[in-house]
C-alpha cells in the first residue's frame, strides 16, 4: 500500500519502447527533471505523448531517447522559441511525429480510459493530417454518417509532477490541472513525482485533486518541474531554460 | 493618439471582432489573443464569457506574463472549464471564437503549423497546430492573427493543410482580411498602411473591394490597454 | 447574463415531447420539486434520462406525463420498494423503456457532450439488453473488432438541484456530485435550481462544482430535493415519501 | 455465538470472498455488499479499496442508513473517484469486484432485473440492472447476492438476460454457489442449513460435488460487524 518509491527506482523500472504521457502543459508543472533522469538511462526508443509540450521532448530528443512522438503542440512559448533538438532530430528522420490536434491525444487517451479501441471525434475533416497521419474514419451504425475515429494510446506511464501527495498517491494540484485527470486514468501506471509528501491527515479536510486510485508509485522529487513553473513553489528559471537550449547539456 | 503601434492596432482590431459574441477562447503562446479578449470585456463586449487553456473562467486583473497558460490565468476563476471542456464545447458547436495562429495563412484561409516542405522529409519541422484541426472546423468562427505579413506567410495555398474551417478573419499587422465565400478579401486597412503593402506583401492577389480603413484605437481602447498589459507584452510577438 | 428565474418560467419554456436528463441520484439531491412542477403543467410525453433515479419517474409517471424512459435502475430504496406508478405504466403499454446499463446512460451523454454521435463501450455483450433495445456495433476501424455502439441522446433540458449557485450560475454541490457534470454539460440548456442564490464574492475563494458555462437559468427552489436527502440543509422526509406512495397525490 | 443471524452468515460469507482482492465496489440498495467491504477491510484485507457511487474512496466510521449511495459515504474519503470511473476502471479491467444483485438469477450465472415474463409486455416491470449488464462482462470477478433462495429467484433459465458475464459466486441465505465452467456449483453451505433445502429451493439440478461447510462467523467478525452495523440494517434486506 506504501507507494513511496525513489525517482532510480521508478527510473528502472521504465523499458526502452516504453509509451509514456507526461502531465503538465509546456512549461507549465511538467515533469522535466524526470526527463532529465531518463535522458541520463539508458532507456531508448521512447514514444512520447502530451497536447502540447517543450523542454520534457527537448531534452530527450538530445539525448536520443525517442523514438515516436504524439502531440499537439512543440514549442516552448515567447522569447525561449522553438524546441530545436526535437526540430533537428525530426528534420534528420531520427523521431517519428504522430502529428496530432490537442483534442485528438485527448481523444486517444480518452479512449485508453473508456477501454475501448477508438473515440469518434469532431473536427479534423479538411486538415491534411487525417491522410497523411492515416486517421481512419468510421461510419455512425445509426445514421451511416462518416466521423474519425482516433485510435487508443495507452501509455505504459503516465508521469505527473505535483506540489503535494501523501503516501497513498492522493494529490494537491495548485493551479491549473491540465490534462493531468485524464493522462492518471488513461496510463497502465501512473507515477507522481511531489514538491512534498504530506502525512496522512492532510486530505481530511479537503478532496485530493487525484485519487490514491489512479496512482502507482509516489516520488518526492522538488523542484522536479524546474526550470519551468510550480505554483506556489517557483516561477521560471529562464537563466537555466537558456543555459540548456545554448548549452544543450544534460544537466 | 501620437504613441499608438502596430500592436495596438493589431490587439484593438481583434477585440472589436468580439462585440457580438458569447464566449472565446485562446490557447498556448497567444499574447495577442488574451490581452485582446481582456480588452473587449472591458470595452465592447463585458459579457463576453473568456476561457482559455488553464480552465479559468473570465479571470479578472490578471498579471501578465509572456505565457498564455499558466496560473495567473486561472488563480482569480470562480469556477473550472478545462481545455477538454473547451474542446468539447466546440464540438459540440458552442464555442462562439476560437484564436489560432499559424506559419503559413493561404488564400482560402486554410493555415499551416506542420512543415515546412515535404511532410515526411520537412525542411523546417513547425510546432504543429495544437487545436487548430478540431477548432477550424468545429467552433463558430476561428479568428486567425499573424504577427508577420510577407509573402512568405500569405501564400497562394500553404505547404501543408494543418486545417481549414470556419475562419472568418485574419488580422495581421498591417489589415484585416474576411473570409467571404470561402476566400481572403481585404476587409479593414489600418490607418497607417498602404493597399499598395499589402498587395506587395501578399502572395494571392487580393479582391479589395470595398475595404474600409478601421478606425484607429480609441482613447478609451488605449487607456484599457495599458491597463491590461502595462508592460506591453503585446509587442513581443511582433 | 442575470440567469435568475422563477420557477414558472421555466417551467412553461419546457415543451411536450422534449428530453429531459435529471441530476442527482436516487433519493440524493435529485430534482423532486421540478418533476411535481411539471407533473402539474400541460407538459406531456417527456422522455426522461438519468441513470439510477425513483421519485421524479414516480410522480411524472403517475401525471401521464412520460412517453419514454432512459435509464438504468429505477426503484426507491430499502422500505420504500419498487416504483409502482412507473410499473404500473411500464406494464400497461402507456410508457415505452429504453433499458440501460447506468454506464450506457452516461456513454450517451458522453456523446452528447463530444458532439459525436455515438460513443463505443465496453460490456453488454452477452446481454438480451444488445438485440431487446436494439443497440447497434461497430467495427473499429484499425482492428475490425466489433463493439458495442451507444447512441447520443442530447437532452434538451438538464435539470440539477445544488445547494448554492450565484445568479451566473456557478455552483457550489456539497456531497457526491453523481452525474450532474456529464448532465450539466450534455444537456442543450441546464436548468439549475437551488436551495439558496448567493452573491457574487462567493466563489472568490473556492472553485464552484459547477461552472456558469454549463449553466442556462438559475433558479431559488429551497426544498427543491425533498422529501429526498441534500446534504447541508436537510435528510429524507419519509412520511412524505409513504404519503406519496400510498395517496398518491401531486403534492 | 447464539445469536448469529443468517445475515451475519451472508455478510461474512461475502466479505471473506475479498481476501486478496485489491478493490471492490457496490452500488444502490447494496446493504450487504456495503457491510460485507467495510467488513473485509476491518478483519480481511485492510488494503482493499472500497468503490461505491458516491464518489467516496475508502471511507471509514460512516454512520449507515437504508440507501448505498448516499453522502455518508462520501464525505470522509480524502479523494473522489466517481460512479463514471468506476465503470471506466472495469472497462479498461482494472475494477476487481462488483457486486450485484437481481431478481432472478440461472444454472449459468445469468442474472435478471428487467422483467418477469415477455420484456415488451412484462408480468412485473422490475428496475432494471443498473450497472450490472456492463460490469458483469467487464469487472474480473463479479459477486452476486441474493437475499431470498426459493425455485422462482434460482431459475433454470432467467427470463431476460438483463447480464451475464464474470459472476464468480452467488450468495444466497443458504449457501454460496461458484461459477466453475460456466455453471453454478455449490460451494459452501451455510452451518445451519442442509443439502436437501438448497436442492428442494433451487429449479436447476446442482453439483454439489465436494462442497465444504461455511465457517461459521468468527468472534472477531462478530465483533466488527457488529461495530459497523449497529443496527443491524443488514437484517433488512430478509
Amino acid at each position: 500500500m506504501d507507494k513511496i518509491r525513489d525517482i532510480n527506482e521508478v527510473i528502472e523500472m521504465m523499458k526502452s519502447n516504453d509509451i509514456i504521457a507526461f502531465g503538465g502543459n509546456v512549461l507549465h508543472r511538467s515533469p522535466i527533471q524526470v526527463a532529465y533522469h531518463i535522458a541520463n538511462s539508458n532507456i531508448k526508443d521512447l514514444h512520447i505523448v502530451k497536447t502540447a509540450m517543450a523542454m520534457e521532448i527537448d531534452i530527450l530528443a538530445l539525448s536520443k531517447s525517442v523514438k515516436k512522438v504524439s502531440a499537439g503542440f512543440i514549442s516552448y512559448e515567447g522569447e525561449f522559441g522553438l524546441c530545436n533538438n526535437y526540430r533537428k532530430a525530426v528534420q534528420d528522420g531520427e523521431i517519428q511525429v504522430q502529428e496530432h490536434a490537442c483534442y485528438s491525444v485527448i481523444a486517444a487517451l480518452r479512449a485508453a480510459i473508456y477501454g475501448i479501441p477508438f473515440m469518434p471525434i469532431r473536427g479534423l475533416l479538411g486538415s491534411d493530417l487525417v491522410h497523411t497521419m492515416d486517421y481512419k474514419t468510421v461510419a455512425d451504425p445509426y445514421t451511416g454518417e462518416e466521423i474519425v475515429a482516433i485510435q487508443a494510446i495507452v501509455p505504459d506511464w503516465g508521469i505527473i509532477h505535483v506540489q503535494k501527495a501523501d503516501r497513498f498517491g492522493n494529490c494537491e494540484i495548485i493551479g491549473p490541472m491540465y490534462e493531468d485527470d485524464i493522462v492518471c486514468r488513461a496510463a497502465k501506471n501512473t507515477i507522481i513525482t511531489c514538491e512534498e509528501i504530506v502525512g496522512d491527515e492532510y486530505f481530511k479536510d479537503k478532496k485530493a485533486d487525484i485519487s490514491e486510485v489512479f496512482v502507482k508509485y509516489v516520488v518526492e522529487l522538488p523542484k522536479g518541474a524546474s526550470p519551468g513553473y510550480c505554483p506556489g513553489y517557483y516561477g521560471l528559471d529562464k537563466e537555466k531554460i537558456n543555459s540548456f537550449k545554448n548549452k544543450g547539456t544534460l544537466k | 493618439m501620437e504613441d499608438i503601434r502596430i500592436s495596438d492596432m493589431m490587439v484593438v482590431s481583434l477585440a472589436r471582432l468580439l462585440k457580438n459574441k458569447e464566449n472565446a477562447f485562446h490557447g498556448v503562446a497567444s499574447i495577442m489573443p488574451m490581452v485582446a479578449i481582456m480588452l473587449s470585456r472591458k470595452v465592447h463586449n463585458k459579457e463576453l464569457t473568456y476561457l482559455n487553456i488553464t480552465g479559468g473562467v473570465n479571470i479578472e486583473d490578471a498579471e501578465l506574463t509572456i505565457s498564455t497558460d499558466g496560473n495567473n490565468l486561472f488563480q482569480s476563476s470562480k469556477s473550472v472549464v478545462k481545455l477538454t471542456d473547451i474542446f468539447d464545447l466546440s464540438a459540440r458547436n458552442k464555442l462562439d471564437i476560437a484564436f489560432l495562429s499559424c506559419s503559413q495563412v493561404d488564400q482560402y484561409g486554410n493555415i499551416n503549423n506542420s512543415v515546412i516542405g515535404n511532410y515526411h522529409n520537412p525542411k523546417v519541422r513547425l510546432p504543429g497546430g495544437a487545436g487548430s484541426a478540431v477548432l477550424l472546423p468545429t467552433a463558430k468562427e476561428a479568428i486567425v492573427w499573424k504577427s508577420k505579413h510577407d509573402t512568405r506567410s500569405f501564400v497562394e495555398n500553404v505547404d501543408f493543410i494543418t486545417a481549414k474551417g470556419n475562419v472568418s478573419y485574419v488580422v495581421t499587422p498591417k489589415c484585416i482580411f474576411k473570409r467571404v465565400d470561402g476566400k481572403l478579401k481585404l476587409y479593414e486597412l489600418y490607418p497607417f498602411e498602404t493597399l499598395d503593402s499589402i498587395i506587395e506583401n501578399t502572395s494571392f492577389s487580393i479582391d479589395h473591394e470595398g475595404f474600409s480603413v478601421s478606425l484607429p484605437p480609441t482613447g478609451e481602447e488605449m487607456i484599457a490597454l495599458n491597463q491590461i498589459d502595462p508592460d506591453r507584452l503585446r509587442d513581443s510577438e511582433l
